[in-house]
């Protein structure tokens, strides 16, 4: 967690010192869904999220490396470069992403159950969104077709109580997100905050969903960080309430004290495991600012898997690009 | 031998299914029903509720879960009951289909097959009458493909089946009961047509006729009458929307050097502008008249018949629209 | 509602007699939610619905010439010909049609209550649609909004137990669409096939939608012919299913024995009545028959309402179409 | 004085509001947060909740309700956070908002103003970047408006409200902070500029470079270079995509001889191939260059710099492709 931590908030200064464009979506504050969801899981099983992605995809084994390089637009990143901090993937412990479109990675989601469930591999898909995605109607399609179908899905609703400047009220008519399935799905509530009581969710949802079909998790968390880099996060909630949940219920703290009061780490060897963090991190940022810029032939890669000779348009008539066959 | 599209587009699925056991069907009425129009008769009863799956009135929920067992390894083919539904879904097609393995940089495949009947019906009025052609061809990542007969029915669905991509293939309502005969080649159980070629129906000097779907029985009835004015018409079935065979349609303009592209869909930044476009760029110097268009007309389709009729293409207007590029 | 029976009726010959073209959804069966609805509200109420319309037109007003000429492509027509089955609209009475893409009619309910709310001129607006329609997720998206609006909506559910051929089971985990709404939304069921069952429903409920905001409204009736002409409407359920209902529920025979039981009526009163029916039903389809067809410039008027003198594109490069301005 | 084309889109509605009551504004963060681009600033102080409202991130559901309320009487604007999300309400827009006055022979009437930013911004990825403007003008029933410059944003987005007909007002993320020179007359309250009309903003007499929103800056920009090589160029900027004004692009074609197409949308089936397609169609026989575009690449937007920057047009581009087809 605190090498997640470490890594959003390095995103943000090199967001702020010009390295990283676009679209930046931090993590800070829900590191513990994270955490304690790849705990309970196997990399068999499929995750797929929103484009609040960094943190999910070093989840499933990315490195920060990867992310940082990926931020920066180099070819070493998560996606080599054409994704962006919305889109990180790693296909080969499937994760499918870091989607851009609020809700559209539900139905995804649940196709990637159907796809578990059809092979019968016994694998199982987390679909990952917001309090603000929430009242999206393909998420109530989801529901109703994987309850129909008994697919192996755990909607996770990520509820960190705004969707951008909205407070989850003022969105949703019923914010109790684990009652949205109605009669047509259970779901349960869970401190998102707590590393061990998201563990514990998981690890009785992946049982649940394999032999009673989908369920819904709702999370309750946090993010610190505005909801993205042009957003101070600060206008539709008061300081004071996110400093009071950075002292009561933040989750790399709830850890430290849990260990100190079990007397299972001493604060030495927490300090050095922060230092170590913070070299890989660094390490990283050097490695990612050194990485190179995709080759600008790129440009006509992976529009298909099967190209086909296709020829393509360039920005002038003049210029048409022959792709493989 | 005859085989009417029905046939050729049921016969492709039932023989890929058999093929290769990630491909499946879903879809509103495709089980039970056996289709709203009967293209999956029989599917169900062969290869069982896993494979051919009926789904509620929800497109956009299906096709992100079509789209989502393609992510993970699996092959559907997910029927519009017609693609004036697909609007609903069409976030899923374009930004999840068409767009991820670009993203991914190659991680994320999709190999999906979204089809079902496209473009004006009869009598069903504005919302129900709508052709996508140009829309989903105008996206890099997706490959729309858009059968005339029952060789192409066949030939092209299978091919797009076995495709790694998503592909979006265009139906015609009218056209699923028409017998189209049928070489001993296309009954093979591997025959695929080539995804991105053009083929040449009749060959011909005079002007180029080019279309895709119903239009290219129309631009060959038009040939034939032309003929008998002693006009020669090469006339070309696109067959692939994306990519578009640009070679396929230079060649062939060169040697006519006239090309009139014929569409039920609407005029503005349709196929047939598209094909204007491409004989400029291509073979401008070649021109012996200004490339032109036949399509819809630019209104939302009637319902009465008399309107209706007047809103669509006849081969009247193609010949028409030759004669007068013959300067005839 | 013998005259809507009739008249559906006599569509379905003219459509077999090949009179009617393209897609032609019947109503018979269903008739009391229409009727009893119309009992309760008044024309400045909103009222839309789905394709299956014809009922729904006469009951905001409509003739069953302009249903006939219509169905006919005639300018006579509801639509003047340019809507046919699916899409009649009865603007003066509110009626807004006449939908053909399922689901659709539902947000676009809940914006003309969203009207009247902002308007404040006491209406309410009913927005309906079938057991099929309702898992489309627009529907929860509309829920969602119609209560976090407090808009003066009723959602009417005709459930008719079929969705083309699928039963309402297999398309809904959950098929009690009343309580569809979850948290969100309260909801009611109710005998679509008593009229007078109807009639108090929609009485209590558009006092209460006006009062306490949306409510859905569930309709329990049944439709005699197929989804559509092309269906037989026998292969998804047993014949005797549909006898059943006809012998047992049939709202007409419910009203007819009501008012024989209570002395209300003679039967010869009721013949009589019959007998005038059959014969404004006949003599509407002779006019329908005799009427015009719609002249061949309607092809280009209602594009927009302000044509701006935009030149239009007919079929061939030589037709341009100047619009007036 | 000089205006942003923020404050042009912003006191635009603000005086629609003021002007008309029944006029008010739906989306995604347009009143307590005022815009997510802040377009909406001061509007929820001025005129309240009722007519300014947060909606959930739901675009299928508002569009419908906003099409919805139009329908019964109530002029809404509904705004995009960016266009890329309008596909999942893209039904409404099309099937409910744009064929209703048509399919109900002129009874129901639909006055809505669909806004937001379209197209590509800076370092947002494929699907944060499509431009929907091919798309959109192809539909009869809609109007199609695409301002340029803070004069346009304000006389097209007051002309559109006051429309009662539904509108698509395509906007640019990249420009909203950019200020123009305006006029006196643009200050009025009721300055309105005509839909259908497309505007010379330069008046030239070797090529016509036709192009909308952004790209009329950059027209503009390879015009002032192109005039210190001796070509005169002339700049249309078309403000309005559907009616599009076949008559301007005629006459200023007639004129120069030469058109250049530039967008930043893909190619196929684009708002280029159309601009061709109509200088083919009205004056082939003036031409003294096959007519050309310049467009965004055709592949899926990547997000790492370099390549961004080699798939969109640039000044130079549009530099280069002139002086191809002046034979320079
Ligand atoms: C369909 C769609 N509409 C709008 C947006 C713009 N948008 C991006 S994130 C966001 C807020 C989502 O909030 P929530 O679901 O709570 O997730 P969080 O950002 O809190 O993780 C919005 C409106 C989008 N990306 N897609
Ligand atoms: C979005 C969409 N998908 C599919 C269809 C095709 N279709 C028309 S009616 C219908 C069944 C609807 O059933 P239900 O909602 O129960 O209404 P009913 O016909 O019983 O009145 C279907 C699938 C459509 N018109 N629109
Ligand atoms: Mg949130
Ligand atoms: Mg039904």
């Amino acid at each position: 967690m605190y090498r997640l931590r470490r890594m959003e908030i390095s995103a943000d200064m090199l967001y702020k010192a010009k390295q990283i464009r676009g679209f930046c979506h931090l993590y800070d504050g829900q590191e513990a869904v994270v955490v304690g969801m790849e705990a309970a899981l196997e990399q068999s099983d499929s995750v797929i999220t929103s484009y609040r992605d960094h943190a999910h995809f070093v989840g499933r084994g990315g490195t920060v490396l990867e992310v940082f390089a990926e931020l920066m637009g180099r070819v070493e990143g998560a996606s080599k470069g054409k994704g962006g901090s919305m889109h990180m993937y790693r296909r080969q412990a499937n994760f499918f992403g870091g989607q851009g479109i609020v809700g559209a990675q539900v139905p995804l989601g649940a196709g990637l159950a159907l796809a578990h469930q059809f092979r019968g591999d016994g694998g199982v898909a987390v679909t990952m969104y917001g309090d603000g995605a929430a009242q999206q109607g393909q998420i109530f399609e989801s529901f109703n077709m994987a309850a129909l179908w008994d697919l192996p899905c755990i909607f996770v609703c990520e509820n960190n109580h705004y969707g951008m400047g909205t407070a989850e009220w003022r969105a949703a008519k019923s914010p109790a997100f684990y009652t949205r399935g109605g009669d047509t799905m259970p779901g349960m509530s869970c401190d998102g905050m707590d590393v061990l009581a998201v563990k514990q969710a998981f690890a009785f949802a992946k049982q649940y969903v394999l032999e009673k079909g989908p369920l819904i998790l709702e999370m309750d968390t946090y993010r610190y960080h505005g909801h993205s880099m042009s957003d101070p996060g600060s206008t539709y909630r008061t300081r004071d309430e996110i400093s009071g949940i950075r002292a009561k219920r933040d989750p790399i703290e709830r850890v430290r004290q849990l260990l100190a009061a079990n007397g299972l780490a001493e604060s030495s060897e927490l300090k050095a495991i922060e230092r170590e963090v913070k070299g890989e991190i660094d390490g990283a940022i050097d490695d990612a600012k050194a990485a190179r810029l995709p080759a600008d032939e790129e440009l006509w890669t992976n529009i298909w898997r099967a190209p086909l000779g296709a020829t393509m348009r360039g920005i002038e008539s003049s210029h048409k690009q022959r792709l493989p066959s | 031998t005859q085989m009417t599209i029905r046939d050729a587009l049921n016969s492709a699925m039932d023989e890929e299914m058999a093929r290769d056991e990630t491909v499946f069907i879903m879809g509103e009425e495709v089980a039970e029903y056996q289709g709203a129009y009967k293209i999956t008769r029989g599917l169900l009863q062969k290869y069982g509720p896993k494979r051919v799956k009926d789904t509620p009135i929800t497109e956009a929920g299906f096709t992100g879960i079509g789209v989502g067992a393609a992510f993970q390894g699996l092959r559907p083919i997910v029927e519009f009951m017609t693609f004036n539904f697909s609007m609903q879904a069409i976030d899923q097609i374009v930004n999840s289909a068409a767009k991820h393995h670009y993203m991914s940089s190659g991680a994320v495949t999709c190999p999906i097959v979204f089809r079902g009947a496209n473009g004006a019906a009869a009598g069903v009025a504005a919302q129900h009458s709508q052709c996508f052609a140009a829309w989903y061809s105008s996206v890099p990542g997706l490959k729309v493909l858009a059968p005339y007969d029952s060789e192409d029915a066949r030939g092209l669905l299978k091919a797009a089946i076995r495709d790694p991509d998503p592909v979006v293939f265009l139906e015609n309502e009218i056209l699923y009961g028409e017998p189209f005969p049928v070489d001993e080649a296309v009954l093979d159980k591997d025959f695929v047509v080539p995804i991105g070629k053009a083929k040449i129906m009749r060959s011909g000097s005079d002007i180029t006729l080019v279309g895709f779907g119903k239009m290219v029985g129309y631009n060959l009835k038009a040939a034939e009458l032309l003929e008998q004015e002693g006009i020669s018409a090469e006339v070309l079935n696109l067959r692939s929307l994306k990519p578009i065979d640009r070679d396929a349609i230079a060649a062939s303009v060169r040697k006519t050097h006239r090309v009139l592209s014929v569409e039920e869909g609407w005029p503005q930044s349709g196929v047939g502008s598209e094909i204007i476009s491409i004989a400029i760029e291509e073979c401008f110097d070649d021109l012996d008249a200004p490339p032109e268009r036949v399509t819809g007309a630019e209104v939302p389709m009637p319902y009465a018949q008399n309107l209706e009729a007047a809103a669509l293409p006849t081969v009247e207007h193609v010949v028409a629209a030759v004669k007068r590029m013959m300067g005839k």
